[in-house]
């Protein structure tokens, strides 16, 4: 029984809610201090996207545990322009956060799996993945 | 700036105390945001803990001497990585100057390199040409004889980036500077192939398809320098053949001689010319198979030919989610009926 | 790997404990050591504050709360800094690949704009070119004509690094396609003036000065475009003058058309052709006279052309310590008495 | 009155040695404590170059107290094999710190000037200088 939990991004304060909630979940399931923090900063990043970007959109935590891994896994849907070049936005430096390692090449980093699908004026769905280690 | 510096510092002790007292989230939230703009103003790490060696003092005038001293300790560790972070500003200076370098030299090779699309009465030609980075290592050239035939070249530097455009700037020159008629397709990859074994790194090779159709005859010959091979569609049995052709990629030995081939072309033929980067596609960790390239292309067929490369080309960029893996050049000539 | 790691991290906490006893210097070079070794392993900050924090709860197991809170608040803020330092790693990969890449095009531009110094009864040539940079903006050629003539193109990109290098292979590969004689260098240079102008990006010029020497009259005939005027060193009166010659620089506007000029050339009388590298050398702030370079050349002038223009080199290198500021390229034709 | 004060560098100990007595005088003309780090820092750099590739060096400090600026005088001698490529040492990533923004590269930026002269077969003199801010 694996229950998702998801938060509304719509407002700044919610960028706070979903940290909170990822964090929770991370701790819970055995995430070490700096892992946390690394897990709030991805969630940090993909919901400020959607706080910027669309309009509306959410993020979703649902905890994997099977036998051989544990892990988290988030999914940010929103329904804004969607991205036009994704190998363009994949690339160091693109995003407005240009040469701080963020934006959405940051994310792939701080986690383990990332997956990214958009299609042009119908929206963005990002998955990533990480794992206790 | 230096204000902005003083506010994001107050900002960080608050928000520090603020967090001490409640260890909520909002002020882990913020400090995420404090750092992003103290790494925008280049304050290194080592300033960071600085500033919370500070705070820590004004917050608790008694702090443990001990606990003072770590973090005079934790200072020093973090000086290498404030070094680090330095160069690394110096590095994106120079990489972005770079970057624009190669893109003005892209822009240019796209002039350099730019061939027109003939009119030849009774053929139906199409062409697209896509990089998969920012420099085409493909190259595709079309030359109008006197006599009225049209001589088309397709090739493919194997190499990539700068030393593929440079290699692909000489092929062009060398070409321009043929006699404009008189040479057949085994003659002019003879001589290419002296030209590029000569002057371009051993590593460096080219493969190139080199076909002169003749009106007149509605005949196409062609020679191959290990050419990834196109297609004729033949439209009375409705059939697609591989064009054979054997011979060796252009640079490796200075004596090779090359076969000559060629074709009738029957009204609603086409022939498909085309590089690797078409028929090396991948849907997911799967190569298509050539049938796929030919059902897509049959799918078109109905159009003209500049619109069925267009088609044929969309259909295999969103296949391969937007990302080429390689240069993609397709062309098709087609007898109209 | 991962157990160096551990070694480090043990030896973090232990040079903490002695520094926080002692405050020597001892441990501070400790740690700016383990650190490095850090870098070196991709750890990053974050880690080194979390290191930090764990070795303090082992050193003080009933550290005070509100410390333990400050800590965690000081790893959040280094997230950032750990994010940034990650993008470096990767930026190094690309700027490695993106370094050897345009290793490999500098030393294909040298094979392709290579020039065989040509052979000529009764004229000594020595010529020298050298890049500031790994890729030369300075080109020059020799074409000996079939009627015995000599025809020498020095030429300069305004402009640098690769797009430069692109845009002389094209000067390369439209002047080896001229037919060998009869063109005079008025005509060469409008020829090429119309090639540039078409096809390159107009913030772009490309300067050269183009001369044809005929042996049996013992007749220099040039033309310049925009180029840095060279020397003529006459024998008889023991003198230099510059050799005058006006031309716009080429790819400003199509139809210009360049003014011819003719020298004769005596015994022992010799023709210095070079770019604004030489002229524009520095010593220290100041920019050197043209008379310096002549009083140079004429000490070398007892030597064979070649090792005249190699001593000329020399001198200068030295005199700007060893760092040219721009591409350096000298010709010397001597009659020979 | 700015007397010099000079380390010999020999073995290892002799690089904390240089970084204690250029620490000392830093903090005694108002270096703050990161300034006091990027000294120490900047020698070690200096001392451990001489100790690693010349026989034998000496680091020399002096105060320069005008009425318009204080700072920090450092100079590093040695008679070693001297540098053949100076404007590769100065290449970022060229030292064997490569990657860690360290080497001469990194003295320059730690301090406010820096000079260098060497001559092969001969040695190398490098001067820094650092300001208080
Ligand atoms: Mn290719
Ligand atoms: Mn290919
Ligand atoms: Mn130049
Ligand atoms: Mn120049």
């Amino acid at each position: 029984m694996n229950p998702q939990s998801c938060v509304n991004i719509q407002k700044e304060w919610d960028i706070v809610g979903a940290r909170q909630l990822g964090r929770d979940i991370a701790r819970k399931i055995g995430f070490g201090t700096v892992d946390q923090a690394r897990i709030a900063t991805a969630i940090s990043e993909l919901a400020r996207n959607i706080y910027l970007y669309a309009e509306t959109g959410q993020i979703c935590f649902e905890v994997i545990d099977n036998i051989d891994h544990r892990g988290i896994t988030m999914v940010a849907i929103d329904n804004g322009p969607g991205i036009d070049d994704v190998s363009k936005v994949m690339e160091d430096g693109y995003s407005t956060s240009g040469g701080l390692g963020a934006g959405l090449p940051g994310v792939k980093r701080l986690m383990d799996e990332f997956d990214l699908q958009s299609e042009a004026g119908k929206g963005t769905r990002i998955k990533a993945v990480k794992w206790v280690r | 700036m230096g204000d902005m510096i003083k506010v994001d510092a107050a900002n960080y002790k608050d928000l520090m105390k603020h967090y001490i007292e409640t260890q909520d989230e909002q002020s882990l939230y913020g400090v995420e945001q404090v750092s992003k703009e103290f790494i925008k103003n280049n304050i290194l790490p080592e300033e960071i803990v600085n500033l919370h060696i500070q705070a820590l003092a004004e917050l608790y005038p008694n702090m443990l001497e001990d606990f003072q001293h770590s973090m005079d300790f934790l200072l020093e560790a973090m000086i290498a990585y404030g070094m680090a972070h330095q160069e690394y500003q110096t590095l994106r200076e120079k990489q972005n100057e770079l970057k624009s370098e190669i893109s003005v030299a892209a822009s240019m090779q796209k002039t350099l390199l730019g061939t027109t699309k003939p009119t030849i009465e009774g053929l139906d030609i199409g062409v697209i040409s896509v990089p998969a980075h920012q420099m085409n290592g493909d190259y595709h050239h079309f030359v109008k004889g006197k006599d009225g035939s049209l001589g088309i070249a397709v090739a493919d530097v194997i190499g990539k980036g700068i030393p593929a455009a440079l290699c692909m700037s000489m092929i062009k020159y060398s070409m321009d500077s043929y006699p404009e008629e008189s040479m057949t397709p085994k003659a002019i990859l003879k001589n290419l192939n002296r030209v590029v074994e000569r002057n371009v790194d051993p590593s460096m090779f080219i493969t190139m398809f080199y076909a002169q159709y003749l009106p007149a005859e509605n005949l196409l010959q062609y020679s191959s320098a290990g050419h990834e091979p196109g297609f004729y569609y033949n439209a009375a049995t409705d059939s697609f053949t591989e064009i054979e052709s054997k011979g060796l990629v252009l640079g490796v030995s200075p004596a090779t001689e090359y076969n000559q081939y060629e074709l009738k072309v029957n009204q609603g033929d086409m022939v498909i010319l085309l590089t690797d980067g078409v028929t090396e596609c991948r849907d997911g960790e799967r190569f298509i198979e050539s049938e796929e390239i030919l059902d897509v292309i049959k799918q078109y067929s109905h159009l003209p030919s500049q619109e069925m490369v267009t088609q044929v080309y969309k259909h295999f960029e969103k296949l391969q989610e937007f990302e080429l893996r390689d240069d993609f050049t397709l062309l098709i000539l087609k007898r109209e009926v």
